[in-house]
């Protein structure tokens, strides 16, 4: 057991993974040579060689396609995405074509592969550098789409997203890539998908959050703890679609709260879906409106660093609006 | 005018007077299919008929290259032709063409025309067009990475060269010289646009820009398209890449059952090919070549009409799918 | 004033603004010759000629991106997109593209472009003729979704579609184009987009519907009533993005209730939205859980009757959800 | 080794001294307002940096064909040679790259080498490569539908080319001979990876297959490169379609400042192209020529200096938008 960073501990899921089992691969652009552009898959090619860890051209419906091709012909295929705002291009191949092998073969045929996604915003990252696109995928039956954001989940979600005979979507947030780190088991384990984590218990609301927005939402919730005696549950439900429902209806069940947190644009943004869930669905346990908390409405965060941080909800907005549900 | 038979002669292609009646009834069998489905439409039984008249010749000949199961096959919704050579049967194009549970492609979630078998390797299709190229290079770069004698072929009409998932699975395909053939079937129209509205340059000669062979071949002369399919096939197999092939043909029918092809081409164009329809040509040649008289030609004919006969009124019978079964299948399992 | 179906609505507030206007023009695959799969735009080519009404390769990314370089020099371009299913490849053009023109370039540029996009589960169209959308395109700032349901709407919306110097997704149900005539008027007139109507007033509950569910949702409306004396009060956002919450809320507060009816597979879909919309700013006026109906989770409508017929909500299914709401 | 002075004559060409003398002078100037972004990355005072160097000559050549706020062009992220020729200032560039208010490309909102300019006719540019393509064509087709002789020049890299969106464009402006140029600026990486994993074939072979001419050019030849756009320009302007332009060249830096490329390239490349750098070509050239001695190199190096001081002095001292300027302009008005 050693201490690990985001980065580290999926790469480290990657290699594990490839030694385990020779049909597991990985392509994308710069993953090779370079290790990638946040050096996540830095070290493989050299242990795999250059058909294992593959440079792809620049052309992201090929990545996914040929991911798609690989998978139905005996491979494991980890595709990079080098940052989500260039996923556009695969969307297609992702959801009109590997999410739905399984469905429209009658069960035939399945497309056992992984797409790894760096999204979020960060400083300098600007409108194509920073977005949060889980919106995008997660009305798409077939696909899964996972998002954790601790090192030990990121790395048994990794192997159980390549283990799992669909195709995954990994969603990893940028700027928490070197956020923490905390120890990660050496021996093989995996982490499953569709298993919501409560992080920390409490009775007076539920936040819902995942990513970067976790990691501020826990130290809010820390500090008013301290400062408040308010106690928030923080659920962070780790893979978003299918969403493990049942863990956060429970949560609000008990606290009668729920204050969804991400950093997409909030209108249309997932948050909504799990509002929905809530609003539906605990409707009886309510004790205030059901909250979200997101970007403000614009195409993404700019280059600017004061406008980059009027986007990305700070940690004083989350603090404001867990009082003002904790008090209402 | 242009009914002449094929130029290429059998025997300096290699191919047994056997092999050349298996081609010519699949070529048959599939026309005679597709010209039940239409009637089947008429009837309104059938909701929705996609053709292959007119390209049989381009798709038996490509395909009698392929080892059933053992290469992969990514065909498009006018390959019947293919994918009946490769096992498929009439029943289960039947069954698919009236959506019912059986259907060999989809157990009737899909359209007809969507071919899909696990076992014989055709890879599940869908509609959206060009899709497929992209996944081709991918299966291809899987048997090159296990060192494997695999090949994928990969087709497509000539619209689906407009998108930009062909040109990048060419030039991956380029790069890594993988063993992928590229079947462009064109047939002169995308529903209604003519290939001067889609197609800038000429499809087959892209290939050099790539690399790669690219040729170009007569889609009705069967064994001309087998040749060089063949050529294509032993390329791939060799290890020396991808090639490029063109079959110009004719779509001998309206795009589909949905549309009526009066608003845009003219009878007289339609005419014309009907004299180069590949079947009449593949018979004369057989018929010069003493493999095919009257008698066998009718006897060839009398056992595909009960074929037919029977797999659509099989088909017909045939229970649909549950409704329930909409909501199954959506994940793999385990 | 002759009465129209939705197709030929559109077809006529098309061939209007393009005699007003030389700049518009229409674009698309099998538009020209044709006059469209559907025959929204038959007689435009003999009228405009070919380049103003343009036959384009089968190419969707294209057909966006082209049609933006069109907008940017001094061009109104409608795009056709000749099942909504097959936009994907147009994504990246219209969400990363288009929709940022403007915010990108500080307001410089913009891209005063429509995209037609027929869309919505067809017999026989199975899973790549029937999808709805537009959950894919409500999260993009820059972008605005419309999707009127009648005829007069239509024609007035597409022309104010073409009118906007934003780029507007214009989706129109197919099993609804030929459903129903309505009086359209002749003159030029225009409805504005963002403004949601009122179809029914209502106190009992309150339905956002749109498209082929929003009939049959007045249909159920009115046999309730009339069978049961429970007056529903349907609300038809006609523009989903940005959304005229307003008139939601209104409605909300006054019924109390909320039921969203859309053909989209549920979880995921734009009904989230509007149910969380709902549960946060109507939360104190709410007597009954936010409730939505939508399609099962499955990638889209089979092909065979049966299997179609199960996926689509019916009306017997927006009975019971209206009578559960309403008694709750 | 290969310092060797420009190819083609000036005279043959049709430029004149002062002709040349502003294409020396815009490339210097891109250089070094590059080399001073480097020093304000270094200083922690520009978050990222995205270089032109080595590319000066395939910019400046190619751009000195067009008409200012005439013709449309849609540049990428390294083409500060293209748009300080037409009319961008070291001025804007800096406050560009430090994201300031005034940034004459996004106020600051996107990142440097998004160029954009409503009076030049520059297209807002963004990050996701390629898209600009087909974007062009349209721009193109407008020019075409309204008979007007404007043109439009589209540029990228050349693993811009490996996106269907290029494909896709280049299609369509072959079918309509769009009056549109490409300009492959072929650098030999995307990033860290290099030609011979990005591109099968060759680039400028490919324009055959779509119809339309390709030419590939030393990239480093400012008069070489001038030529074959003037030659491509022409072509369009005569309405005869469009050209691909490559312009073989070789990115001096690394990707931008966030890479390190001792990853994956040697020193002594990048030290061979050193030898070939197209600005010490083209000084060496004007000098042959006598259009350039050592005083009169001194005194542009010295009011380029002053420029580059007073730019960057003014851009650092400039200041941010509000913050709440973030959410100012979504949406287009009237
Ligand atoms: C991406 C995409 N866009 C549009 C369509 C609608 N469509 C179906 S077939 C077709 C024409 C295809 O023409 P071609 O590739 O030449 O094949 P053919 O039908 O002529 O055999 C079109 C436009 C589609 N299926 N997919
Ligand atoms: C669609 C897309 N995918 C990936 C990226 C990330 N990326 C930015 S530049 C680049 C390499 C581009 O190489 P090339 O086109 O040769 O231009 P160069 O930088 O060499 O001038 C990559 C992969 C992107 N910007 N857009
Ligand atoms: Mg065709
Ligand atoms: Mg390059």
């Amino acid at each position: 057991m050693t201490t690990k960073n985001l980065l580290q501990a999926i790469g480290e899921g990657l290699a594990e993974e490839m030694r385990s089992d020779e049909t597991v691969m990985v392509l994308g652009e710069d993953v090779g040579r370079a290790g990638g552009v946040f050096r996540v898959t830095q070290g493989l090619m050299d242990e795999f060689g250059p058909f294992r860890v593959m440079d792809t051209p620049l052309a992201e419906s090929l990545i996914a396609g040929a991911a798609i091709g690989l998978s139905v012909n005996g491979m494991r295929p980890v595709a990079e995405i080098q940052f989500a705002d260039f996923i556009p291009p695969a969307f297609d191949q992702i959801v009109n074509e590997a999410a739905r092998f399984h469905y429209r073969s009658n069960g035939a045929w399945s497309c056992p592969m992984t797409i790894r996604v760096p999204y979020g915003a960060v400083p300098g990252g600007a409108l194509y550098h920073s977005q949060s696109v889980e919106a995008w995928f997660c009305n798409t039956p077939g696909l899964k789409v996972v998002a954790p954001t601790f090192p030990a989940d990121a790395k048994g979600m990794i192997k159980s997203a390549i283990r799992d005979p669909n195709p995954v979507l990994f969603l990893e947030h940028k700027r928490t890539y070197r956020l923490i780190k905390e120890d990660v088991p050496e021996e093989d384990y995996s982490v499953p998908l569709g298993k919501a984590r409560v992080h920390r218990g409490g009775t007076d609301l539920t936040v819902v959050s995942y990513g970067l927005m976790l990691h501020t939402a826990l130290e809010v919730a820390r500090k008013i703890s301290n400062e408040y005696d308010i106690e928030v549950e923080v659920v962070e439900p780790r893979t978003l679609y299918p969403l493990d429902k049942e863990t956060i209806l429970d949560s609000v069940k008990k606290t009668g709260k729920l204050l969804v947190i991400s950093e997409a644009n909030l209108t249309g943004s997932f948050s909504g879906e799990i509002a929905a869930i809530v609003a539906r669905e605990a409707f009886e346990w309510l004790d205030g409106p059901v909250m979200r908390l997101g970007a403000p409405d614009v195409p993404a965060a700019a280059f600017a660093k004061p406008m980059l941080d009027f986007f990305v909800p700070s940690a004083e907005k989350i603090e404001a609006a867990m009082l003002e549900l904790a008090r209402y | 005018m242009d009914l002449k038979g094929a130029r290429t002669g059998h025997g300096s292609v290699g191919l047994e007077s056997d092999d050349l009646l298996r081609m010519y009834r699949c070529m048959l069998l599939a026309r005679k299919v597709d010209e039940r489905s239409w009637i089947l439409n008429r009837q309104g039984k059938a909701a929705f008929v996609i053709s292959c008249q007119g390209q049989e010749a381009a798709q038996v000949g490509t395909a009698y290259n392929l080892r059933p199961g053992h290469d992969y096959v990514y065909p498009y919704y006018r390959d019947s032709g293919i994918t009946l050579l490769l096992g498929q049967t009439a029943r289960g194009q039947f069954l698919s063409l009236l959506g019912k549970k059986e259907d060999p492609n989809s157990a009737g979630r899909q359209m007809p025309g969507h071919y899909s078998s696990r076992e014989l390797n055709i890879v599940t299709a869908s509609a959206p067009v060009g899709v497929q190229y992209p996944q081709a290079t991918g299966s291809a770069l899987a048997f090159k990475m296990r060192g494997e004698d695999g090949v994928v072929l990969a087709c497509g009409g000539e619209a689906s060269t407009s998108g930009g998932d062909c040109h990048e699975a060419m030039n991956f395909a380029g790069i890594h010289d993988l063993p992928v053939v590229f079947l462009i079937e064109n047939n002169a129209y995308a529903i209604s646009v003519p290939e001067k509205m889609q197609v800038a340059g000429s499809i087959y000669k892209r290939a050099e820009g790539y690399g790669f062979p690219g040729v170009e071949v007569d889609g009705n002369d069967v064994l001309a398209v087998y040749e060089a399919a063949r050529d294509a096939f032993e390329r791939a197999r060799r290890g020396e890449g991808p090639t490029l092939i063109e079959a110009r043909t004719y779509r001998m029918t309206a795009h589909s059952s949905d549309d009526d092809d009066r608003r845009y081409r003219e009878r007289e164009e339609i005419e014309g090919w009907r004299q180069k329809d590949p079947i009449i040509r593949f018979e004369k040649y057989l018929e010069e070549a003493g493999l095919l008289d009257d008698e066998s030609k009718e006897e060839i004919a009398a056992s595909i009409k009960d074929e037919v006969d029977e797999a659509s009124e099989y088909a017909e019978q045939a229970p649909y799918a549950d409704p329930e079964e909409a909501v199954e299948r959506v994940y793999a399992e385990g």
